[in-house]
């Protein structure tokens, strides 16, 4: 363990703290550290492969990617990805399908949904009405694993067919969002509340609920 | 057959692990060793002339993400330097609901607030655990209560690159102005031993916090590679 | 003295209170024992609070559990609830009667000695299920399942495996296997009688259901077996009767397999008794502080396919041995 | 040892046992030799690891159908975030997976600092992986115990192990303490980078602490390489690749199913792009080969800790100025998700900033890997008895402050 620093000896003299073996003199001083290069050499020194992982990280992302755009291109007429925003807009028939196809083209990984509660307001673009948005997200397995994003634009009480035959990973996922945002899916297997019980009513996540508890919940 | 085999070897496992020595420590008669670091209860630091640190500008209260502070305040006269200046009245923090994150002490802009090393702060009642204002300047009396962090040198660690001066020859402080409240972050010892109270000559860990500033910004510089030894303004006591 | 040793009840009744009592007191050390050895296997201190070294700990345990109360749940069996722990306790302690503890010092010199030990040990599977069927609750039903199963299925190698001895000695009395050691050394020494020994010790660790065959009270499936619905007092004497069955075996296997009270340097035969007892006691629980569990139907297999034709074997040795030498 | 993916991914799904565990078996049509009964395996039993109920359907002493119910640690740890601004909302993820709180703050920041667009300098990025990997192993640790004493008992061997690994990580605990001043929810990370610096005497505490834990390592496993081990954990609770990856499991419950993925070398952040890690992949599927993939990480996250705690640079800790107003960091609008290797698998955040309420996410969804875990129960439940339960669900080790949130 580390002991603390002696105590000063004379407090009339300049106590000079005595070096303290342990190095941790109160704890404030800072580890200056290599320089940058040098840090860089040693570690490429001591892992030789770290080039080539991310090389063939970087080939099989590329080649990965170029399929998402190509089958959003052809199948689903999407010019952008839309990354930083999440994903492109995905009309609610075709969400099945677009799952479908980007599981075939090798996304066999089920990451996430979310679903996100957009009450009506007035902008600048005239008034939007109530909506919910359903965005989810899938990822490719083994070197150069790639994700992938889609959103779907859901009027209230409009039902988005769920994505549980083709993921069972889904199944959990769909059942917290309608849960906790209120958005129901077809042909799930058996959507009842998961975090909630089941007599609870109301949706917590939903922007307009829980508005008057005591601390106004937008500081 | 296996099953014996490895039986013993098990045994022979905890063999070895019974003759080693127990780590554990009879924990109220003896105390185990922490960390210089270590963030436990919470105190109020006066400054050089024992004025308050304290302006009242609730970042603090604003900040706690348990809202555990309160802080009621209020323009005075200061006792020592007569100019009218911010004050808390009222300064509650409830440590029932308090996470220890620290952001309180690092969003004060006068160090005010700072955390004590006191290894635990045990309530027997609610009012126990709600620190008021005169339990948190008494936390603040003995130095080598005091935690490594305040503001400055919690700041110290985060800046940016770019704003990264070299080190400033550290101002010397006129023992008897008392240095404005405000405070020039960078060099201004924010707190040194009171002189009012007959407080212990400050042992070098209570030194810390005033030279913690320098020692760190010289360490920072790529030039110097040990740090200096303690540079040679001592706080005024 | 001579009036109250000559009249079989008196002698029967004052020396079972003694021995009792002697029990019950070394039962509360040993729990102080095992706390402590399990401390320091598992690198930490063990009581230290109470008393010098934490020795007054099982006291306090035993206050502790006293001044409780006795909750039995809802629509349990009251009756059946009630008398779980007293039956256990009891035929925990009766298998002590038999022990030798030195040449002439034990409670019934039964010429059925061993006999009398193996079928009260086998008897406690009864209580505990008993306790688990009475106090209505579906994990202390299933605990209680499981130790009738492993409590019957171990009780044929265990007899067998007691068998050995009892052949090679020619008598069914403790004292009479004892004098034979005495005579012609222990009967560890001899290659059969060391398997046989290691085969009941086995053996009884799971009779007692002692780690690595605790299944029936497993605390991480079935929360405390049987037990689980017991507390304070209740589930003392559980705890106390499965602590006083492991002395007892441990004192059993002594007798039958190291040569009871029989040793050298002429130190008092009691002195021997208690120091071999002792020794095999912390085998058992050095043993149970570093294996992990079976599961119940491994548990089942190793008995039926390993244990019991490996005891035939060892009986149909000594068997040979004794005709050999005639 | 890695298994490439193709060949395990399209390997066709045998049923490998003549139970087919159905996760939707309708009751009534299931015909069972005596009457089914119905236990409830928590929500407060000793092996539940937390707030977590398991309704078993049992015939006889085999599993016919797991029915799991979660939820009872749930605290609106999502709808808090919300109210919660970006610099505040750290702490309170520390709550999270309260056995590797240092991955809940790196997730968020990252998301955070994806979406206001801040890049981390350097040396913070080297630290955040270097305590990844710290604790990577003391999580790891963690279950290591709680796994052996779920198969060795609470009075028996299980513990003696327990007591070991929880030995070994008050080392690591203490290392972070000298960092941070807190054993448990440190706060360290910020938008931005990290609030607490390396202190001068730190490498040589984790040098120390680094190799006490592999001496000592080495010294009780001979305890859980035991035939009652092997029995209690080969071939129970098997999931094969192409469940796990339609499961969503990912971690080393996805690579003991014999999937070759780790986001730490297929998805570099951090540091982790100039560093080798080496995955370890188990073809198994079972208890074992989870148990032996962790014990694989904890080996691997050692060298990786030992080189990276000897090459600290230099440079700046923070890419923003120390937090002095709780409104400092703002962000536009826009959608993002990030996700990082935790202990347990795959952990992210969707972060939505919406431009009326810069300051505070518009909605924060976290993707715990253990919801993933718990969610295999069903599926991997039936056909086992009681205590192959209990070992399964201690090799899926999910962490019920993650799930519920």
């Amino acid at each position: 363990m580390s002991e603390t620093t002696t105590p000063a000896a004379a407090p009339a003299a300049a106590p000079t703290p005595a070096p303290d073996p342990s190095g941790l003199t109160g704890a404030a001083g800072v580890l200056p550290g290599k320089p940058v290069d040098e840090m860089k050499a040693a570690l490429a020194a001591a892992n030789p492969h770290a080039a080539e992982h991310v090389q063939a990280n970087t080939a099989k992302r590329a080649e990965r990617q170029a399929q998402v755009t190509a089958l959003f291109q052809e199948r689903f007429g999407v010019g952008d990805l839309e990354v930083a925003n999440g994903g492109p807009l995905i009309p609610a028939a075709r969400h099945a399908e677009l799952a479908r196809a980007l599981k075939d083209t090798g996304f066999t990984f089920y990451v996430t949904v979310a679903a996100s509660h957009w009450p009506a307001q007035k902008t600048k673009t005239g008034d939007e009405p109530e909506s919910f948005e359903v965005a989810t997200v899938l990822r490719s397995v083994g070197p150069g694993s790639l994700q992938v994003s889609w959103r779907v634009k859901l009027a209230p009480g409009e039902e988005l067919d769920s994505l549980a035959p083709l993921f069972a990973g889904a199944d959990w996922q769909e059942r917290e969002q309608f849960d906790l945002v209120g958005v129901r899916f077809l042909g799930h297997p058996d959507l009842r509340r998961l975090m909630m019980p089941d007599e609870w009513e109301g949706h917590p996540l939903r922007r307009d609920y829980a508005i008057d508890t005591r601390c106004e919940p937008w500081r | 057959m296996g099953y014996l085999l490895s039986t013993l070897k098990s045994l022979y496992a905890t063999l070895r692990q019974a003759l080693s020595k127990p780590t554990t420590v009879e924990f109220p008669k003896v105390k185990r060793e922490r960390a210089p670091r270590i963030r436990a209860s919470f105190a109020l630091t006066k400054d050089a002339a024992g004025d308050e640190n304290c302006i009242g500008c609730k970042k603090c209260e604003k900040v706690c993400p348990s809202e555990v502070i309160t802080v009621v305040a209020s323009k005075k006269p200061s006792p020592v330097t007569g100019k009218a200046r911010g004050y808390a009245d009222d300064f509650t923090l409830n440590l029932q609901a308090c996470i220890i994150c620290e952001l309180c002490v690092q969003v004060c802009p006068t160090d005010a607030i700072i955390m004590v090393k006191e290894q635990e702060a045990p309530g027997f009642s609610r009012a126990d655990l709600t620190l008021t204002m005169d339990k948190l300047y008494k936390n603040a009396e003995t130095k080598e209560k005091w935690a490594w962090a305040n503001a400055t040198v919690l700041g110290e660690h985060q800046k940016p690159a770019e704003e990264k001066k070299p080190a400033l020859a550290p101002k010397p402080v006129p023992a008897a102005a008392a240095p404005t409240p405000t405070g020039a972050p960078a060099t201004a010892t924010p707190a040194t031993a009171p002189p009012a109270t007959a407080a212990p000559t400050a042992p070098a860990t209570a030194a810390a916090p005033a030279t913690n500033a320098a020692t760190l910004a010289a360490a920072r510089s790529p030039a110097s590679v040990s740090p200096p030894p303690a540079d040679e303004k001592k706080g005024g006591a | 003295m001579t009036f109250v040793l000559s009249n079989p009840w008196l002698h029967g009744l004052v020396f079972g209170a003694v021995l009792v009592s002697v029990l019950m007191a070394l039962v509360a050390f040993i729990t102080w024992f095992e706390r402590k050895l399990a401390g320091r296997i598992q690198s930490r201190l063990g009581p230290t609070m109470v008393g010098p070294f934490g020795l007054l700990q099982p006291i306090a345990d035993a206050v502790k559990a006293m001044q409780k109360d006795f909750i039995v749940p809802k629509d349990a069996d009251r009756f059946l609830f009630w008398l779980a722990p007293p039956l256990t306790i009891a035929f925990a302690l009766a298998t002590a009667a038999v022990i030798p503890f030195s040449k002439d010092v034990l409670a019934a010199n039964l010429d059925v000695g061993v006999l009398y030990a193996l079928a009260f040990s086998g008897l406690l599977a009864f209580p505990t299920w008993v306790a688990g069927w009475a106090s209505n609750n579906k994990y202390a039903l299933l605990g209680g399942m499981r130790m009738v199963a492993q409590g019957i299925s171990y009780e044929i190698p265990m007899v067998m495996a007691a068998l050995v001895p009892v052949t090679l000695a020619g008598t069914l009395s403790m004292q009479g296997i004892v004098e034979y050691q005495v005579a012609s050394g222990w009967i560890i020494a001899t290659p059969v009688g060391a398997a046989a020994g290691l085969l009941f010790l086995t053996t009884a660790l799971a009779e007692g259901n002692r780690i690595p065959f605790d299944i029936p009270e497993a605390e991480s499936e079935l929360v405390a077996g049987p037990t689980t619905e017991y507390n304070a007092i209740g589930w003392s004497i559980f705890a106390a009767s499965e602590y006083a069955h492991s002395v007892i075996t441990a004192a059993i296997v002594s007798a039958l397999f190291l040569g009871g009270w029989d040793g050298w340097w002429n130190l008092p035969p009691l002195l021997w008794m208690v120091a071999k007892t002792g020794f095999v006691f912390l085998i058992v629980t050095w043993v149970r502080w570093s294996l992990l569990r079976f599961r119940s139907d491994q548990l089942m297999a190793l008995c039926w396919k390993y244990l019991v034709p490996g005891a035939l074997l060892l009986v149909l040795i000594a068997g040979i041995q004794v005709s050999v030498r005639g | 040892m890695a298994v490439a993916v193709e060949a395990v991914a399209t390997a066709p799904v045998v049923p490998t046992k003549a139970f087919v565990p159905d996760p939707y078996l309708d009751l009534d049509t299931y015909e069972a030799d005596a009457d089914l009964m119905t236990l409830s395996l928590g929500p407060q039993h000793p092996s539940t690891h937390g707030v977590f109920r398991v309704v078993l359907y049992l015939d006889g002493e085999i599993i016919v159908k797991a029915v799991p119910h979660c939820g009872y640690l749930h605290r609106g740890v999502e709808k808090l975030c919300e109210k919660l601004a970006y610099s505040n909302i750290t702490p309170v993820l520390d709550k999270n997976d309260y056995v590797a709180p240092m991955l809940n703050e790196q997730a968020a920041n990252m998301a955070f600092e994806k979406l206001m667009g801040i890049e981390v300098p350097l040396r913070a990025k080297y630290l955040r992986t270097l305590l990844a990997e710290l604790q990577r192993i003391a999580s790891h640790l963690l279950w290591l115990g709680t796994f052996a004493m779920d198969l060795g008992g609470a009075l028996g061997g299980g513990t003696s192990v327990f007591m070991y690994c929880f030995r070994e990580r008050e080392l690591i605990l203490d290392v972070f303490e000298e960092l941070t001043g807190c054993r448990f929810h440190y706060n360290t990370h910020h938008v931005g980078g990290n609030r607490h610096d390396i202190p001068p005497g730190w490498p040589k505490l984790v040098h120390e602490a680094l190799d006490t834990i592999e001496s000592r390592l080495e010294a009780y496993l001979v305890m859980l390489e035991h035939p009652i081990f092997v029995d209690r954990t080969k071939g129970v609770g098997t999931i094969d690749a192409q469940l796990a990856l339609e499961l969503g499991l990912s971690g080393p419950l996805l690579r003991a199913s014999g999937v070759d993925h780790d986001l730490r070398r297929d998805a570099p952040y951090g540091v982790y792009d100039l560093l080798d890690v080496q995955v370890a992949v188990d073809g198994g599927g079972d208890c074992l080969a989870r148990y032996k993939v962790r014990l694989a990480e904890i080996r691997e996250s050692i060298r990786l800790s030992r080189l990276l705690i000897d090459n600290v640079p230099q440079g700046p800790l923070s890419a923003t100025k120390p937090l002095n107003m709780v409104t400092q960091f703002k962000a536009a609008a826009g959608q993002v998700y990030v996700g990082i290797e935790s202990p347990r698998g795959e952990l992210g955040t969707w972060l939505i900033a919406s431009k009326d309420k810069p300051t505070n996410p518009y909605r924060f969804k976290i993707r715990p890997p253990s919801l993933h875990a718990a969610a295999a129960v069903p599926y991997v439940f039936p056909g086992h008895t009681l205590s192959d339960a209990v070992a399964i669900l201690g090799s899926l080790d999910p962490i019920m402050g993650e799930v519920d949130r």
